[in-house]
């Protein structure tokens, strides 16, 4: 039996499945949040949920559309400061999974969301780094999540906002860092990990109706693929339902404050 | 000791031209009608920190307060771009804007370290990261025992801070709850201070016996506006008016729709008005 | 995860010989009952970490279980010495113990780097005095900003921490309340723990949303001790016995004296006898 | 009128007449925390009293036994961890007085409480410093309260565990040191302050009935007297009152608790 559903469906239920129940995940807003309180909501109730601004093991009915919404700190065990927050919690190595994304990534995982063009005259000004340079080297491991496409995955970043795996190889161990860094790149067309050697990140599962040369003509380098390529499995009907009703009870939720 | 005077007071006798500026709130309790009692002001050339500007900063930039933005995340959060920040930045309207630009965890550490009174912050961050080519005030320290090098980064010590928080008591201190921020760290590192609260109670009353509260005797002024977060929220007062922050990427983009925007909604306006705003948005029973 | 056990299990699991361990307390929620059940197991070549070695360290280093002391103020609060720990760095009885000697900030400081997963802490500290004299763990490194040479120490990274707190709910969580010392970075600079409670609950309920929260998976052992903290006190659930502070002078002063009263009192006992000893000792109504 | 009262209750009273009502004060048990809360009860009721413990602004109704007891919480603004009080509060600045004794204490109120004798073989181990060495240098100014004898007003310290005015004149600025330190050595016998020049602290006012030739003979070193020494007033009867009834009321409810 086949359900429609979207590639960002895709891309967030595959996230999703990527956390365990005792994971502890340091959740950005968008993607992440999504994929981490689907997984919350299905195969791993007792995940533990972390927002940078100082809710811990929050469980929000609806997903916060900042990372400081009432909603998180009303359901967290309990909420600390900003400075504790990075300094014993981020800095103290209490995060098993982060997650990332970004306006430009390269094959390493390295990520820019500062600036495109160079940094003293723009082209586009991004937000910037926020949480993202420490989280990047912080956190056990990283889970990058990002639509897939030319113009952000790229051979060359304007600007390394946050760490992957540098120039490959064992460029992190060089630089004294001791966490995974990016083990895997959720993208609306595939998954991707660091090949165990050189590091560059290499597709080992593809979303299903998708094909190599899609993935390729989305990608600005050119793309490895695992002698193994699975396919990735389509989201079950459960996974479909309790995602759609997670953002219809959000989009309700904030309609409604509005 | 803290001192209760009226908004347009506490602005007065704390920010001068060319100070620097703190105004905190993570998502929660941003100070929004203290910011537009600056811009109602005139102040200029402020150097102004903050974690995460938004619109506050979109608003005071805008209209020309600030030659310098020292930050980690700016963006309208959910939504998008800073158009004012932007065009500030890339274009110098309507002045040319220096950025210092750190990660969250270099802001939150500065703030921590301004605030226990030492010169500097350590930790371990921007490792492989183009940030300190930018950043001539990100160094590094070599620990003592092991030979790790960490970074650094110079403590805020801004001339005033300024918060939103939820109450004060008549004795003038501050009381702070939920999702807390660096605002704590931001009025203890700063040598003035400005809280706008929304209420001031008689007594605290019954609380956590660890509750987060800023002595009396560690703020500066203290002005009573209701709605003052508004459109963030207040824990217990009123809700984020999420709305606002679509509206605002429509408004902030052309700078013609800026400036009426601001004329209307700022300049012709009062603190007072504040409250107003947040009427439709309270919170039912605490 | 933590994980519920008794006592005895908990300090088996945890604590082996020639660990260092960190028990703390500022003479608040002290685990004592934690400290006679090392005692009974006959730990040996322990380092013992604590700001302020009281009675706990006093029983537990007479009985020989430590070979080193990392404190910063030892003595019997509001009455005078601790004859056991002098007898073993003045006589070597019943063993010699070694000395590392810091102040409270330099501890404390130590504890908050050590949470922080960081190598060393920096401080203003330690000016003009002797100490970095007779313990070279005090360095110093040079703000790279403004040249001010400040004290460092080597992070406080214990084997296990040793904490008493007032409850853990069904999950595993722990909360403290009250005087909060340097438990929470204690158990957070450690890389395992044994928290002591006052009682399990199925639910903290409605609380604080700062609430001091250890969360389970941050938590190693738990062990349910009424009146655990005994003679010292948990807030909410029973005063401290002042008396016993006094008595413990004279106990102490001799060996034997001191022998007699640990084999009676503790080698003889059981965790579950310090619900006994607070039975009068407990606060009216909460 | 004269009222009958200890050497002890001058030294308290006298301590406590120092402190201002907008002090904000890092207190010890003993004589500090008797004499901050006398001041509190009579001429400084909004005084600020910090206890290292972490208690912010407590008011407590009996006198501490030790620096955590919970009649220091339960009547206190509130109170933050240790970590947090020597960070932010201590090292933050915002004491103005800090109060310190010791077993000795030399000509320029060096203090020292680690050890009698030599460092590695001790005469008599004395508890150590714990917040002393940093109280010393952190508060605006700082109090001493000790009775005086030749046993603890030595010619020199067998250690320094906090700094007074060093070996005089400027020592304390050229160390780098910002606050005042030492600006009153209270005794049983006398009140001393720090020579303007040589910060040698110097006799300004003495109790009454105590002669010169009694605080020679209590003193190890030749004795400096200001130039106008002053009688120091009686304990009123209001203070002794008060005084008593903290004590009393304190021994009672510690009594009571065991």
């Amino acid at each position: 039996m086949t359900t429609t559903y979207k590639p960002a469906e895709m891309m967030t239920v595959a996230a999703a499945r990527a956390l365990k129940n005792t994971d502890v995940t340091f959740v950005g807003i968008g993607a992440p949040s999504a994929a981490s309180n689907l997984a919350r909501l299905t195969h791993a109730p007792e995940i533990t949920l972390i927002y940078e601004s100082g809710t811990l093991a929050t469980k929000p009915t609806v997903l916060p559309l900042s990372i400081g919404d009432g909603e998180l700190c009303d359901t967290a065990l309990t909420t600390v400061s900003v400075p504790e927050m990075f300094r014993y919690w981020l800095q103290g190595g209490r995060i098993t999974v982060g997650f990332l994304g970004g306006a430009q990534i390269d094959k390493y995982a390295n990520l820019n969301t500062t600036v495109v063009g160079p940094y003293d005259k723009p082209k586009v000004r991004l937000p910037g780094g926020g949480g993202a340079p420490e989280i990047a080297t912080s956190c056990g491991e990283i889970f990058i999540i990002m639509s897939q496409g030319k113009r952000g995955f790229v051979e060359k970043l304007d600007f390394v906002t946050s760490l992957g795996h540098g120039e490959g190889g064992d460029h992190r161990q060089r630089l004294g860092v001791k966490t995974k860094g990016p083990t895997k790149l959720i993208t609306d067309l595939c998954i991707m990990e660091p090949d165990p050697k050189t590091k560059e990140m290499t597709v080992v599962s593809i979303h299903p109706g998708v094909t190599r040369e899609q993935i390729q003509e989305n990608t600005g380098w050119t793309v490895k693929f695992a002698d193994k390529v699975t396919e990735t499995p389509a989201p079950t009907e459960l996974e479909l339902k309790v995602l759609r009703e997670l953002n219809e009870r959000t989009a309700r939720a904030h309609g409604e404050a509005a | 000791m803290s001192r209760l005077m009226s908004l347009a007071e506490a602005v007065e006798a704390n920010v001068r031209d060319g100070d620097t500026v703190a105004m905190e709130g993570f998502t929660h309790l941003i100070p929004h009608a203290a910011g537009h009692e600056i811009i109602r002001q005139g102040k200029k050339r402020l150097t102004l920190i903050r974690m995460t500007p938004d619109l506050i900063y979109d608003q005071m930039i805008g209209m020309g307060c600030a030659d310098k933005l020292v930050f980690s995340w700016g963006g309208n959060p959910g939504v998008g771009s800073l158009h004012r920040v932007r065009d500030a930045i890339e274009n110098g309207w309507p002045n040319k804007l220096a950025i210092e630009e750190h990660s969250h965890s270099a802001m939150a550490n500065a703030y921590a370290s301004g605030a226990s009174g030492l010169p500097f912050a350590v930790f371990r961050g921007y490792i492989g990261t183009d940030l300190p080519k930018v950043n001539p005030n990100i160094k590094s320290v070599t620990c003592p025992y092991t030979g790790e090098v960490l970074a650094t980064v110079p403590s805020h010590r801004p001339d005033v801070a300024v918060i939103h928080a939820l109450r004060a008591d008549r004795e003038g201190n501050v009381l702070l709850e939920g999702i807390l921020g660096v605002q704590k760290e931001a009025v203890l590192a700063a040598r003035r201070s400005i809280v706008t609260v929304e209420e001031v109670v008689d007594d605290f009353g019954p609380r956590n016996l660890n509750a987060v509260i800023l002595p009396s005797w560690t703020v500066g002024s203290i002005a009573v506006v209701p709605g003052g977060a508004f459109p963030s929220y207040a824990q217990g007062y009123y809700k984020r008016f999420n709305a606002f922050y679509k509206e605002w990427d429509g408004i902030a983009r052309e700078r013609d729709t800026f400036l009426a925007w601001m004329k209307e909604n700022v300049l012709n306006k009062r603190p007072e008005d504040f409250a107003e705003h947040v009427r439709n948005l309270r919170v039912a029973a605490e």
